[in-house]
């Protein structure tokens, strides 16, 4: 499905549609992603997040539109799947998890070079978790586990950075301190990011783009243009009222709409 | 103290024990401690069949095991791994006590299988030893990093781009081939006892990979050895010192683990 | 139907004493055998039966029945497993093959003392293989008994037994003392495993536990009826199984296959036609969606 | 390297160093030479023959498990390398002692494997040899060769003593005769084939199913047809006593043992080792084919045989 190399953009999704188990989960998705962006992927639990995180992976085939990746054309995706559990006894410090983000995939036993250390130290540092670089893994806090599985990603210097829920887990402060640190990642070294949510406040300050689903359908572009009464009123099938409550953003059905579909953004 | 064990049940026990480190840090890290409890015993029927048909008894246990390995790992696709491991188990059970009940004449040899006799090592057995746990050894140190990852997250390593069907097949064929090699030396319950102390106390200690198997390994050798000498001492079986020690070590692991590592979370 | 029966079949003493004794066991194992698989304990179910054999070897040197030294033992190592509960499925494994491997160096110790000291008589091992055709009228006290004891325990600690293996903080929370239910629990499989190894023997006992319960959890959801099925599936195994063998004496003219490999093979038949027919049934109502 | 590396390869090497392949204890000549029966019968001969010049151990003394089941020890290998002569059963019986033979490997040390002195294939069903009339004579001749060669001096010493020992089967052997005159073809029941060789020169026949047999000696599920024969032949009273091993005894051998007292079957006990103390090879012979004479002319049950009788 990748074709041709978009200098210009980290990614390019058009008309995807894709079918699991004789089910479509999404239909007619498009939205492109330029490097140094930073897009939240919004919708409820089986609106399709996974599966179009899946599909850009190349896990799911598509059964129709296509998607391009930008740059050299070579498939440079960091993944960071939805709530990696840890046994706490792992025998692996942070810095041994970063490591397998390198070379993980090779055969035979890891030989120290200085490079190897370098690009390590480079990820660690790229995500502040120079403090905790040889702790073990299983000793880490939720959201110090989750930076380190964000320089796993990163080490090996991806295009695009997909993340499932990244903030899922977190308590609210260390949240905010991930997509603060997505933010950044993403501004300081061009990589795209595109990470899901349930919840959208916490990315609204950090985020560039946002795709919003809803029933396998995508309203996507610049937060403004997309969360607003009347584009999820269409997206949805019927009215939704957006409201803005101290800054906070409210997705909120109209009455009566008891609709499948509807989805209200939990108010933290 | 030492008269009455012989050289080559110190350099059987030796490689064994290197084996069972090796082997068991990784059964440990990936959860897969019953299927080295599984595999190794699911070569029951493989000796009795060998005396049936006379086959050659390693090759005969060496295919039941990789066989056993391969139905593990397509079965529990499709059901939990647990219950898959158990059906084939008792089922491979059953089925060897079926080729006992068609041999004529005195067959419990067959039940030697479960406890081994170290002290009994011919120099022919300690060659097949040393051959099978090589190959074993020197097959998870190429497949090193994939396990490690693996182990961590099946999900991560699936993003890695690591098949994670085949490296599951290939590591139950890895202690299918340890518990082959084991066999004659240590028996299959043994086997397995010495998988699992070890590994599981050198993981509490050690923070990094490479050094935590470098003392699960230094740690089965130093098992079998102490097995060997007060087994010497005392005049009772070593397998006996192997299990128990096995235990000291894991009771020994989760203490020292108490201190850093959150049971509860 | 019961004409179809071979003939002699039911005359038998044997059999009459193996449908009986024997269906009761398998009854009773299926049903402990459905917390048992959603507690995730198919492992420790092996490994006490197995486990058993130090008690089957212990039997002979301190003069009990290899019966009572085999529930001696495996309750021994339940109270081991049960005194420091670790809470993560791979730890609790770990813990289980930690003990399990003392047990069976235990074992080996007693069998050498079996062998090289003057002692009483008893067939240390033969606990490991046993045989349903040999059961006898003297038998059906001590199996009501075990399998009676082993269905209070469920009947009174069933509910926090799903609760806590569905979620064990939740279940904290309500009250449930995770403890006394684990230590129920353990119980009950401890017993449910003796009944089991009168029958087929304790390495094979792990079957009659193992193999109905996973079928019923593949065809149902729900608990009540999951435990019926288990216990039909068990009962059906076990009959089809004693069946089987009495069958094959005339298959294979005056070699008997044995009883315990008969009822195993059948209960996985079992187990695999409930996995297979309910993936073609999901195939087909998929189909026709 | 690590302090943890550094002792581990010091312990290796003190370990390499301490496990120099041991050598027969014995110097020629000096002391009495160190035998080994691997089960006590054999020990008891090679006793016989050997006198005051031959140190003896045995290793199974009482074998109520399998032997095969059980790892042996240290102190069993210490005794198998330093002996001079080690006698076994062979066929299977005692394979662990085939193999720790064969782990020490000891040019000087002569051992005697019972099957292959009397020629027998490894097919053989039966490996209770030493109930064959016809096996200790030539064990006793055996030993008494093996020891002749390992101390010349008293070779005269060692081929009397076996001489008198095979003279002193006679009484056995006498007390075999009569009864296979006095009652030829007598049927008998079994547990397992433990006496099935004297049962042979008895002249008389093992009535039990040949598969019940062997589920009894193997361990495996035997069938309820095959056990409803054998309920038969005590019912039906069609044989003249049970032979049953003392032994190695469970559910199904007791569940025969019942079932033969109820229909009034005497009871003979036949062993896996020479029951101790009190008895001798040839004693014990005589008193279990003492025993069956008795219960097939009076009909009385010797379950356990006690010495003196």
């Amino acid at each position: 499905m990748t074709g041709a190399p978009d200098a210009a953009l980290a990614l390019r999704v058009e008309d995807l549609s894709v079918s699991v188990g004789g089910r479509r989960v999404l239909a007619q998705v498009s939205f492109t992603l330029a490097p140094g962006e930073l897009c939240g992927l919004i919708g409820a639990n089986g609106s399709g997040n996974t599966t179009l995180l899946r599909s850009l992976l190349g896990f799911v085939a598509p059964s129709g539109g296509t998607i391009r990746l930008g740059g050299d054309g070579a498939r440079r995706l960091g993944y960071l799947p939805q709530k990696v559990s840890v046994d706490p006894f792992m025998p692996l410090r942070a810095r041994d998890v970063v490591a397998l983000g390198l070379d993980g995939h090779r055969l035979g036993l890891p030989l120290p070079s200085r490079q190897r250390r370098a690009r390590v130290d480079a990820a660690l540092a790229a995500v502040s978790a120079e403090a905790f670089a040889d702790r073990r893994i299983g000793t880490l806090s939720g959201g110090q586990q989750q930076r380190v599985f964000i320089a796993h990603a990163l080490v090996r210097r991806p295009q695009l950075l997909l993340l499932d829920e990244p903030l899922a887990s977190l308590d609210p402060s260390s949240a905010t301190e991930i997509a603060t640190l997505l933010r950044r990642i993403s501004r300081d070294t061009g990589i795209a990011v595109l990470m899901s949510a349930h919840e959208i406040n916490t990315l609204v300050p950090v985020m560039d783009r946002v795709i919003y689903l809803a029933g396998g359908r995508a309203a996507a572009g610049p937060v403004a243009e997309v969360i607003r009464s009347d584009v999820l009123s269409r997206l949805y099938g019927h009215h939704i009222d957006v409201l803005d409550v101290h800054g906070r953003i409210l997705v909120v059905p109209a009455p009566g709409a008891g609709h499948d579909h509807t989805h209200v953004t939990r108010v933290p | 103290m030492i008269a009455g064990i012989f050289a080559s049940s110190w350099v059987a026990g030796s490689i064994v024990a290197v084996l069972a480190g090796v082997i068991g840090f990784f059964v440990v890290l990936r959860g897969s401690v019953f299927a080295a409890h599984a595999l190794p015993l699911g070569a029951f029927p493989a000796v009795a069949a060998a005396r049936l048909w006379g086959l050659d008894l390693l090759a005969t246990v060496l295919a039941f095991s990789v066989l056993g390995a391969a139905v593990v790992a397509a079965l529990s696709r499709r059901t939990r791994r647990d219950i898959a491991t158990a059906l084939w188990l008792v089922l491979m059970l059953g089925a060897g006590e079926l080729i006992l009940s068609r041999l004529q004449g005195y067959s419990r040899a067959v039940y030697g299988l479960f406890f081994g006799q170290l002290l009994g090592v011919t120099p022919a057995d300690l060659h097949m030893i040393a051959g099978v746990g090589a190959v074993a050894v020197v097959l998870v140190l190429i497949a090193f990093r994939p396990l490690l990852l693996s182990g961590l997250s099946a999900d991560l390593a699936a993003v890695a781009g690591v098949p994670a069907g085949l490296l599951d097949l290939v590591f139950l064929t890895l202690v299918a081939l340890a518990a082959a090699a084991a066999l004659p030396a240590v028996g299959a319950l043994l086997a397995f006892s010495l998988m699992v102390g070890p590994a599981s106390a050198a993981r509490m200690v050690c923070d990094r990979p490479l050094p935590g198997l470098a003392l699960s390994v230094a740690l089965a050798l130093a098992t079998v050895w102490g097995a060997l000498l007060l087994a010497s001492a005392t005049g009772w079986p070593v397998g006996f010192f192997v299990g128990v020690a096995g235990l000291g070590l894991y009771v020994a692991g989760r203490l020292a683990g108490r201190g850093y590592a959150p049971l509860r979370r | 139907m019961l004409g179809l029966l071979p003939v002699g079949f039911l005359d038998s003493a044997p059999v009459q004493h193996a449908l009986v004794i024997g269906g009761f066991a398998a009854v009773v194992a299926a049903l402990v055998g459905v917390p048992t698989l959603l507690r995730g304990q198919a492992f420790v179910t092996d490994a006490l039966a197995h486990v058993s054999s130090a008690g089957g070897a212990l039997a002979p040197l301190i003069g009990i029945n290899a019966l009572g030294g085999f529930v001696l033992m495996s309750l021994a190592a339940a109270l081991g497993l049960e005194a420091a509960p670790p809470r993560q499925r791979a730890e609790r494994d770990l813990q289980t093959g930690a003990v399990f491997g003392a047990g069976l160096g235990v074992a080996a110790l007693f069998l050498y003392l079996d062998v090289t000291l003057p002692g009483g008589s008893g067939n240390a091992v033969g606990v490991l293989f046993g045989s349903v055709f040999l059961l006898g009228a003297s038998d059906i006290l001590p199996a009501a008994l075990a399998g009676g004891a082993a269905l209070a325990l469920l009947a009174l600690y069933l509910r926090p037994m799903l609760l806590a293996s569905l979620d064990p903080d939740l279940a904290a929370v309500q009250g449930v003392r995770l403890r006394r239910v684990g230590l129920a629990h353990l119980a009950a499989l401890t017993l449910a495993i003796g009944l089991a190894a009168m029958t087929v023997g304790a390495v094979l006992s792990t079957a009659l536990l193992v193999a109905p319960a996973a079928a019923a959890l593949v065809l149902t959801d729900r608990p009540a009826r999951a435990l019926m099925l288990a216990a039909g599936l068990g009962l059906a195994g076990m009959w089809g199984g004693i069946l089987m063998a009495w069958q094959s004496y005339v298959w294979t003219a005056g070699h008997a296959w044995p009883a315990s490999f008969c009822i195993v093979a059948v209960l996985i038949g079992l187990n695999l036609a409930a996995t297979l027919g309910r993936g073609l049934w999901r195939l087909g109502r998929r189909g026709a969606a | 390297m690590t302090p943890l590396t550094r002792g581990a390869a010091a312990l290796a090497l003190a370990a390499l160093a301490l496990s120099a392949p041991v050598t027969s204890a014995q110097a020629a000549g000096t002391g009495p030479l160190r035998a080994v029966g691997i089960e006590n019968q054999y020990a008891d001969v090679i006793a016989q023959v050997g006198g005051a010049h031959v140190q003896v151990e045995a290793i199974e003394i009482d074998p109520n498990t399998d032997p095969h089941s059980f790892e042996a020890s240290p102190k069993i290998a210490r005794a198998l390398a330093g002996a001079d002569l080690v006698v076994l059963n062979g066929l299977g019986y005692d394979d662990w002692a085939e193999k720790m033979l064969a782990a020490a490997a000891n040019p000087a040390r002569q051992d005697i494997n019972v099957q292959h002195l009397l020629k027998l294939g490894d097919d053989t069903p039966n490996p209770h040899l030493w109930y064959d009339p016809g096996t200790m004579p030539a064990v006793a001749h055996a030993v008494a060769e093996a020891l002749a060669a390992k101390d010349p001096a008293h070779a005269a010493e060692f081929r009397a003593n076996a001489k008198v020992f095979d003279a002193a089967l006679d009484r056995w052997r006498q007390a075999i005769a009569a009864f296979r005159s006095a009652y030829p073809g007598t049927p008998v029941a079994v547990t397992e084939p433990v006496a099935n060789y004297l049962v042979a020169a008895l002249g008389a026949k093992v009535m039990t199913p040949a598969a019940l047999e062997l589920a009894a000696m193997n361990d495996t599920d035997p069938a309820p047809q095959d056990v409803a024969a054998q309920e038969e032949l005590f019912a039906d009273k069609a044989v003249k006593v049970f032979l049953y091993n003392r032994q190695v005894t469970d559910d199904l051998t007791r569940s025969f043992l019942d079932m033969a007292k109820r229909h009034g079957i005497p009871v003979v006990g036949v062993y896996e080792t020479m029951p101790q103390p009190g008895f001798t090879y040839q004693r014990w012979m005589e008193a279990t084919t003492a025993a069956i004479t008795a219960a097939v002319a009076q009909g009385t049950s010797t379950e356990r045989l006690v010495p003196g009788q």
